[in-house]
C-alpha cells in the first residue's frame, strides 16, 4: 500500500472518529470516550498529513517548532483557566482557528495566483471571508467578555449600514478574485473587509449576548474549515468542518428559542434598546426583606427545596456553598434539587458545568420540562441569582419582551427565597413582579455570602 | 496549482451534503447538561484547520508562505491541544452521586 | 471495466461510513407509530438499484447481459412503483381526530 | 455544463431527498411530505441516469419495455393489497430487489470477466452473494407469511451445519473470484450457494418471527445496493443502500429487544423450540369465562377503559368494531386510550396501523412507557386478542423465555377482560396467569364477534 493509500484509510478513520466524538459526547456516560475519539481523530489527521511520500513535506523543522509554540502557550492556557472563563477561552480559540483559516487561504493564494482553477478559488475566497471574520469577531467577543472593552454594546447612527457596506465589499470581492484570480489587490481588500467586519458584526452586541454569538461564530469557523477542505480536495477537513458548522448552527438555535428571540434581534442589538425604555417604567413597589435568620427558620421544616441557580450564582461563585446547603438539608431529610434552566448563566449548559464542579450529582439537576410540576409540590425555592428565568411576566405580559419565553414556574411553590444583592435587573433589564409576590421573600446580599451564612446557622442549630 | 475535476467537486459537496445532516441530527441528540462541552469539542474540533496548515508549511515554498503556515500551526495547535485538554477538565467534574467523589485534574 | 483508483474507493468508504452513520441516527428518531410505513418506504427506497438495472441494458451490450438486465429493471420497477403507492396508501390512514375523516385511495 | 456535471447534480439532490425523505417519515405531520420525497428521489435516480450523453444508453425500448411490465405488475399489486397484507408484500418486496441486484451482478460479471479490476469484484461478488440470498430467503418468508408454505419452523438435525457449510461455501467462491475473475464456474457455484444459503437461513425460522428477519433481510438487500454503489462508483446507489441497510439493521434490533431475545435465538429457531417445552407444562386450572351480557354490565359504569389489541385483532380484523365500542363508550363519558406494545402483532407498527385504518385518532394510542402508568387508574383493561405482551411472567417468572420483555401491566387494572377464542397460547407458546387472576373475566369468542355483540349491547341499552 503507498502512502497515498495509508493517507487516505488514516483520513477515513479520522473522519469515523470524529463522528463518534460528538456522538459520544450525547450523553454523560460516554462524554470523556468522546473527548479521547476527537483527540485520537485530531492526531491521526495530523499523522496522516506527516506521512512521509504523499505531500512530500520537507520543511519539518518549522513544523514541529511552530507545533512546541502552540503547546506551550496551549497546555498552561488549558490547565490554570478558571471554570467561569470557558467562554472567554472559546472565543479566544475562535479567534485561533479562524486566524488560521485566514492565513492559510492568503498563504495557499499568493503561492498559487493567478493559476487557481475558477472553483478552487472561490472556496478560497469563502475560507477568507469567513476564517477572518471569525478571527476579529470572536477577539472582540473575548475582549468583551474578558472585559477588557466594555460590555456594552457600542450603538451609533447607521452602524447597520456601515456594517452591510462593509460585508457586501468583502463579498464583491471574493467575487471578483473568483473570476479574476490574478489581481493581488482585491486579495488586500477582501481580508480588510473581512476583519472589519468581525469587528462591525460583535460591535453592537451586548456582553451577555456573546453566547449564541459564539456559537454562530463557531458555526463559520467550521465552515472555513470546510472551504479548506473543497480547496485542498480534503474530505477530512469538509467533515469535520461540516460537524463544526452544524453544531455552531444547533446550539445558537437552542440558546435563541430559549430566550424566545430571533436570529436578527441578537445580531442587531434588539436587547439593548429594551434596556433603556424598560428600566424606568412602573412605579415603585414594595418587598419584603428578610434576615438569613428568617430564611434558616424558613428552612427548617421544609421537605422539598428546589434551588434555582442563575447568572448570579456564577459571579459570586456560590456553588460550592450551595451544594454544601443541599448536603445539610439533605442530612435533614429534606429533598433537595436543582432546577436547570436552558439559559440560566451566560452560556449553554453554564449552571451544570459550576454545579458539576461543586460536585453536585448530575441526576439532581432536573430541566425545565421535568421540574416544572415539582413546584407546586415543594415548601421553598430558592432563586440564587436568577433573575429574567423566573420572571412570571414570560407568562402574562404580552408587552413584555420575554413574553413566551419558558419560564422555571417557581411561584407556584409554597414560598420562594430569591437571593440576589440589590433590586437590579437582570441581563434581559426587566422588573420582576415574582420579587413583590405575597409568598416570596428577599434575602438581599452576595449569593456566596449568604448561602455561607445559612450553612453556619444549620450547624449551629444542628449542634 | 492542481484542476480539480468537475467529479471531484461534486463528490465534496455529497459529504460536504452527509456530514452536515448528521451534524445536526447528532447535535441535536445531544443532552443539554453537557452543551458547555459540546462547545468545548467543537472548539477542538475546528482546529482540523491544521492539516491546512501542515501543508502550507511543510511544502517548503516561498518564505512568505512558510511563515504564514508557521503562524497558522501555532494558531490551531494551541486550538486543538487546549481544546481537548480543556473539554477533559469540564468532563471530570460530571458524576453521579454513586460514584464517590476521588477527583483528579485541576 | 473502468479500473477506479484508489482515492475513488476510499471516496466511497467515506460517503458510505457517512450515510451508515446518519441512517443509524435518523432511523432511531423515527416514531414507533410509523414502523410499518417505514418498512414500506425503505422498501422502496432499496430499488435504488434500479440504476444498475438501467446501465447494464442500456448500453446495449451482449443479448444476455440486456435481457438480464431487463428483468431486474422490472424487479426494481415493481418494487418503486408499488412501494411507494402502498406508503402512500399507509400514511393517508395516519390522521388525528381533528382533521376529519373525509378519506381518498381505497 | 456537460451532461455528465448536470447527472452529478440530479444524483446529489437524489441523495439529499432520500436523507430527508426518512428524515420527515419520524414524524406523523411530515411523514407524506417524506414518502414524496422519496419518489421524487428515486424519479431523480432515474432520470440522471437516462440523461442522454454520459452513459450513452441507447438500449431504451428495453428499458421502456421493462419499467412497463414492472409497472404493470406493480401499481396493482400495490392498490389491491390488504393493508393486513404489508408484511407478505414487503417480503415479496424484498425477493424482487435482491434479484435485481443479484442479476445486475451477474451481467457485469459476464460481461466484464476477466477484466475487472480487484476492488471492482470483490464489491461484485458482495453483491450478488447478498442479493440472492435475500431473493430466496425473502421469497421463503414471503410464501410463509402467505401460508403458501406452512408457516411452523423446519427443522431437522444438523441444519444448523448445513447452512453453515452453504455459507462458508458462498463466501469462499466470493473470495476466490475476487482474486480469480476469470474462472466463471466459481460464478456459478457463488450463486447457488447464495440462493441456497437465503433458503437455510429462513427455513428453520416460525411465521411468527419473520417481521424480524424481514428487517434483516432489508438490511441486506441495502447492502447490495451500496455494494452495486461500489461496483458502478456511484454515490447515489451508496447512500440509498447504507441508509436501507441502517433501517433494516436498527428495526431488528427494536424488535428483537422489545421480545427480549438475541438475533441469534430469531435466526437459529431458539422459539420454536420453547414452544414445545413451555406448551405442555403446568396443571388444570380454572378461569371465569363470562358472556357478552357480563361485559356490557362491567363497561356501564366504566370511567377509564384502556384497549390493548394484539395479534387476535389483526386475525379477525375486529378494528374497526373496537373503534365502534370506543365510540360508544365515549358518548357516555367514558375515556377510552389504546395501549400499543412495541411488539403487540406480527411486525413493527402493526397495530397503529389498524387502528388508523379504521379512523382511531393517533393521539389516542399510548405507547408502553406512557400507558403504563394509566392503569391502576384504569376500571377497565379490555385485553383483545393479546396474549404474550400482556403476560406478568416477563416480570415474575425468571426462568420464562418472556422474563425481562418489557409488558403492558394490565394486572393492575381495577378488572380485566380477556377476549379471544380458546386457552391457548400466544405467539411464544406460554401459558399466561393473567387468565386466571380473580380480577380477571374471560370472554371467549371471535375478537369480531365480541366487539360487535357488545356494541350492539349497548347501543339497544341506549335507545
Ligand atoms: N445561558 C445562556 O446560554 C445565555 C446566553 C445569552 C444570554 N442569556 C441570558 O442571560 C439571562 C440568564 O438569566 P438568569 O436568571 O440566569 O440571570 P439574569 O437574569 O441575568 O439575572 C442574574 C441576577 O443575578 C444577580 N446577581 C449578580 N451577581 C450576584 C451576586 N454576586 N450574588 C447574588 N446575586 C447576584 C443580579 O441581581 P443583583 O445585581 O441585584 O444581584 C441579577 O438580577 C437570560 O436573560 C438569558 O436569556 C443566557
Ligand atoms: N410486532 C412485531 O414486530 C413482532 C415481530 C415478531 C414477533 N412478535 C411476537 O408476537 C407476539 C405478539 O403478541 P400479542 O400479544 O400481540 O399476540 P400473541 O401473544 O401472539 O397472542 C395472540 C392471541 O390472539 C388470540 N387470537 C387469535 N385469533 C383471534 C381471533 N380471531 N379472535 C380473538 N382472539 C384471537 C390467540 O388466542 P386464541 O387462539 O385463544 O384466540 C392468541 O393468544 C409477541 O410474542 C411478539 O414477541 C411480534
Amino acid at each position: 500500500m503507498s502512502a497515498l493509500n495509508a493517507q487516505h484509510y488514516v483520513y477515513l478513520v479520522g473522519a469515523a472518529l470524529f463522528v463518534l466524538s460528538i456522538k459520544w459526547m450525547g450523553q454523560v456516560r460516554t462524554s470523556r470516550k468522546g473527548n479521547w475519539a476527537g483527540s485520537l481523530a485530531m492526531v491521526l489527521a495530523v499523522a496522516g498529513t506527516l506521512l512521509p511520500g504523499h505531500y512530500g513535506l520537507s520543511a519539518y523543522g518549522w513544523i514541529v517548532g511552530a507545533v512546541l509554540i502552540g503547546a506551550v502557550i496551549g497546555i498552561p492556557m488549558a490547565l490554570i483557566m478558571p471554570m467561569t472563563a470557558v467562554p472567554q477561552r472559546t472565543a479566544l480559540s475562535h479567534a485561533f482557528g479562524g486566524l488560521a483559516a485566514g492565513l492559510v487561504g492568503t498563504a495557499e493564494y499568493l503561492e498559487f495566483a493567478p493559476n487557481i482553477p475558477r472553483f478552487v478559488m472561490g472556496a478560497l475566497a469563502a475560507e477568507m471571508l469567513l476564517g477572518y471574520l471569525t478571527f476579529t469577531g470572536s477577539l472582540l467577543a473575548f475582549a468583551k467578555l474578558q472585559e477588557i472593552v466594555s460590555t456594552k454594546p457600542i450603538i451609533y447612527p447607521g452602524r447597520n449600514a456601515v456594517s452591510m457596506g462593509t460585508l457586501i465589499v468583502a463579498i464583491v470581492s471574493a467575487i471578483y478574485m473568483t473570476i479574476n484570480p490574478g489581481h493581488e489587490v482585491a486579495l488586500y481588500v477582501l481580508m480588510a473587509a473581512s476583519l472589519g467586519f468581525g469587528l462591525f458584526l460583535v460591535m453592537p452586541i451586548g456582553g451577555a449576548d456573546m453566547p449564541t454569538v459564539i456559537a454562530i461564530l463557531n458555526s463559520y469557523a467550521g465552515l472555513s474549515a470546510a472551504a479548506m477542505g473543497f480547496v485542498l480536495n480534503n474530505k477530512l477537513l469538509i467533515i469535520a468542518g461540516a460537524l463544526d458548522g452544524s453544531s455552531g448552527l444547533i446550539l445558537s438555535i437552542i440558546m435563541c428559542k430559549a430566550m424566545n428571540r430571533s436570529f436578527a434581534n441578537v445580531l442587531f442589538g434588539g436587547m439593548g434598546q429594551t434596556i433603556a425604555k424598560a428600566g424606568d417604567a412602573g412605579p415603585a413597589r414594595e418587598v419584603k426583606a428578610y434576615t438569613v435568620e428568617d430564611a434558616v427558620t424558613m428552612l427548617e421544616d421544609a421537605r422539598l427545596v428546589i434551588v434555582v441557580p442563575g447568572y448570579g450564582m456564577a459571579v459570586a461563585q456560590a456553588q460550592h456553598a450551595v451544594k454544601e446547603l443541599a448536603t445539610v438539608l439533605m442530612a435533614r431529610g429534606c429533598d433537595v434539587k436543582f432546577a436547570i434552566h436552558p439559559v440560566a448563566g451566560r452560556m449553554p449548559g453554564h449552571m451544570n458545568v459550576l454545579l458539576a464542579e461543586a460536585d453536585v450529582s448530575y441526576d439532581q439537576l432536573l430541566e425545565l420540562e421535568h421540574v416544572n410540576p415539582l413546584f407546586p409540590e415543594a415548601d421553598m425555592a430558592i432563586v440564587l441569582g436568577a433573575n429574567d428565568v423566573v420572571n412570571p411576566a414570560a407568562r402574562t405580559k404580552v408587552d413584555s419582551p420575554l413574553y413566551g419565553m419558558p419560564i422555571l414556574d417557581v411561584d407556584k411553590a409554597r414560598s420562594v427565597m430569591v437571593i440576589k444583592r440589590s433590586m437590579n435587573t437582570g441581563f434581559a433589564g426587566i422588573d420582576n413582579d415574582l420579587f413583590y409576590l405575597d409568598n416570596t421573600m428577599m434575602v438581599f446580599g452576595d449569593a456566596k455570602k449568604v448561602m455561607t451564612e445559612i450553612v453556619a446557622d444549620f450547624k449551629r442549630i444542628n449542634a | 496549482m492542481h484542476e480539480l475535476s468537475q467529479s471531484d467537486i461534486v463528490e465534496n459537496l455529497f459529504v460536504f451534503v452527509l456530514a452536515s445532516f448528521l451534524g445536526l441530527e447528532l447535535i441535536r441528540g445531544v443532552s443539554r447538561l453537557l452543551h458547555t462541552p459540546l462547545m468545548s469539542l467543537t472548539n477542538a474540533i475546528s482546529s482540523i484547520a491544521i492539516v491546512g496548515s501542515l501543508l502550507i508549511t511543510g511544502r517548503g515554498m516561498s518564505h512568505t508562505t512558510t511563515l504564514l503556515g508557521a503562524l497558522a500551526i501555532t494558531c490551531s495547535s494551541i486550538n486543538a491541544i487546549g481544546g481537548f485538554m480543556i473539554t477533559e477538565r469540564i468532563l471530570r467534574m460530571f458524576k453521579r452521586k454513586d460514584e464517590g467523589t476521588a477527583r483528579g485534574g485541576h
